[in-house]
């Protein structure tokens, strides 16, 4: 076999893997796999300064190279996605505003019980929705306070971050500056 | 910001759109069902009603939003629309507040540290706080809906190893669905619903029958719980409010008495 | 929206969609969708020359375009296969919580529409789940219960059994014994 180079290397694997990749699991491939030009001395480096020219190789094209959480993924361009659903011939999910303001609690306030879900939404909750954001792995349970009743705590994923282009959850807006003035103001006087 | 509230809480109503409520009584019973569905919970309807009011947030009065989250409870209760207990809980909540705030306390140094009203406002600011986030997260792009991973398929040999599954990983499952399922059934049953409306009636019979006073601790039947106590409560101050009852008290705090309006 | 041009558009669908896909599918989205520059006339025809340019710009990258009996379909090239399988390698593949206990609720349950297992579980049922059991030869369509709609049931295979090493169906463990152990279980802890 031909030593490849670790440009071409790289792309292949970022395009061929359907999944977000880090630059770890890229360089544990290739020492794995060897066969590569140049070696593989400062493999992390090298690799890092590949992955920035190909996200400058994207301008202009229809899809980007995307860095979150999970690592790096090349993802298409936000005005193609209309094509891509017809394509698929099924709409992308809705969520409710319950389940919606159900993972915001998570997201924003992790780790948090049920009970501080509903004490935050001045509802109860309905099973189902941690159901449905745990199998949709954008939640999973992080241990058990200890309180009575043991109740479980809950914390956004890999996957969630993944999904919403983060790379961590300080990317997140922070949830004062979403409330209006009137009320920061307003509300206490 | 103001669009965005009136949209919504926007009902349509045989083709017609209700960007609001209206004030008067005379609404379609589906209507106040559309608008009812239209909030999570009550802290979503207060938030609506301060917001609503569109005076100056800054000159709200308790009071005021206390009577009008008072008024739609007792509308949708008239028109038999189930409420759910953390509705009931909220408008006693907020009684509370109100009548704190009209008794004549002992005035404190610290105002900030006593004011009844500080606990709703915290709560209400976080539930806000939230709202807004929950949207943030809605419009926030995401996979499978603004990106699609682009990928190629890789052209290797198809020896791609499936995942495997055990007889105790498949059965630890469906435990798990079991469990769930009775779980489900356990604590999603519809609770018996305590109505405002009939409880006036009961109340009303009472101190009809009665010679003279009813104490007010006599009409609260503590084996209903919370829930009970605060359907009578809400009750009593109704009948208050449409004349139909007075409470006495000879004097500061002293124990209260109920009795037909017209009978002292 | 401003109008895309379709050299792009067929791009992103390619890349995008996951599988391969016909000339026809891909005019049939941007008829749907529309807002495409030059407008929908010769789309067909158009769609092919865009083609045929995008299989001449993969020379010198790692992956081609090929053409298959269902379409379109970027493909990496040979060499890098290793890399790639090296990289997938490092995570033994696994079923979500949400597939195990589809097929569990099928074998248990079975034959059962796709309505009684989100009843079952309390939590929508995402139809890629389904097939990728169907794929596995796990489960199969038995026949359409007579309601409204003659939603399919399912139930499992011989190769079901095969792997879980049963001889029939009978040899499943008790549903109601398994729910006594874990609440006698969970009584314990």
């Amino acid at each position: 076999m031909n030593k490849l180079a670790l440009g071409e290397v790289v792309e292949a694997m970022l395009i061929g893997s359907g999944e977000a990749v880090s630059i770890d699991q890229m360089r544990r491939a290739i020492v794995d796999v060897g066969e590569i030009e140049g070696g593989v001395a400062k493999l992390n480096e090298r690799i890092g300064k590949v992955i920035k020219e190909l996200q400058a190789a994207c301008d202009g094209r229809p899809f980007e190279l995307f860095d979150t959480a999970a690592g790096f993924r090349y993802v298409t361009r936000a005005q193609y996605a209309p094509f891509i659903s017809s394509l698929k011939g099924q709409k992308p999910p809705t969520y409710s505003r319950a389940t919606l303001e159900t993972l915001a609690v998570i997201a924003w306030r992790q780790p948090v019980t049920r009970g501080d879900i509903e004490q935050i939404r001045g509802v109860r909750l309905n099973s189902s929705i941690l159901r449905a954001l745990l199998d949709r792995d954008w939640i999973r349970i992080t241990g058990h306070k200890e309180t009575p009743g043991r109740p479980a705590l809950y914390a956004t994923t890999r996957a969630f971050l993944d999904n919403f282009g983060l790379k961590s959850l300080d990317e997140l807006p922070d949830a004062d500056e979403l409330l209006t003035d009137r009320v920061q103001e307003g509300l206490l006087k | 910001m103001d669009t965005q509230l009136s949209e919504a809480a926007i009902a349509r109503v045989r083709g017609v759109n209700l960007s609001e409520f209206p004030t008067d009584l005379y609404v379609p019973p589906e209507a106040l069902r559309v608008f009812l569905d239209s909030f999570e919970g009550p802290l979503d309807l207060l938030l609506y009603l301060i917001r609503k009011h569109d005076f100056d947030i800054l000159e709200i009065s308790v009071s005021k939003v206390t009577d009008q989250y008072l008024q739609y409870i007792n509308l949708m209760d008239h028109l038999d629309i189930y409420l759910a207990g953390e509705y009931l809980a909220m408008a006693a909540t907020l009684a509370a507040i109100k009548s704190r705030m009209l008794l004549p306390l002992v005035a404190t140094e610290d105002d900030e540290e006593d004011d009844p009203r500080a606990e709703i406002v915290r709560r209400l600011r976080e539930f806000e706080r939230i709202k807004r986030a929950a949207e943030t997260l809605d419009e926030m792009p995401r996979l499978e809906r603004e990106y699609f991973p682009a990928f190629a398929t890789s052209r290797a040999p198809e020896n791609q190893p499936l995942p495997e599954v055990d007889m105790r990983a498949l059965m630890s499952a469906f435990s798990d669905v079991l469990l769930r399922a009775r779980y489900r059934e356990h604590h999603e049953m519809t609770p018996e619903v305590l109505s405002v409306s009939e409880r006036m009636a009961d109340i009303l019979a009472r101190v009809a029958s009665a010679k003279r006073f009813v104490p007010f601790v006599a009409l609260f039947e503590l084996q209903e719980g919370r829930l009970g106590v605060v359907v009578t409560f809400l009750a009593i101050t109704q009948l208050l409010q449409l004349g139909r009852v007075n409470v006495v008290q000879r004097g500061s705090f002293a124990p209260l008495y109920v009795t037909a309006a017209g009978c002292e």
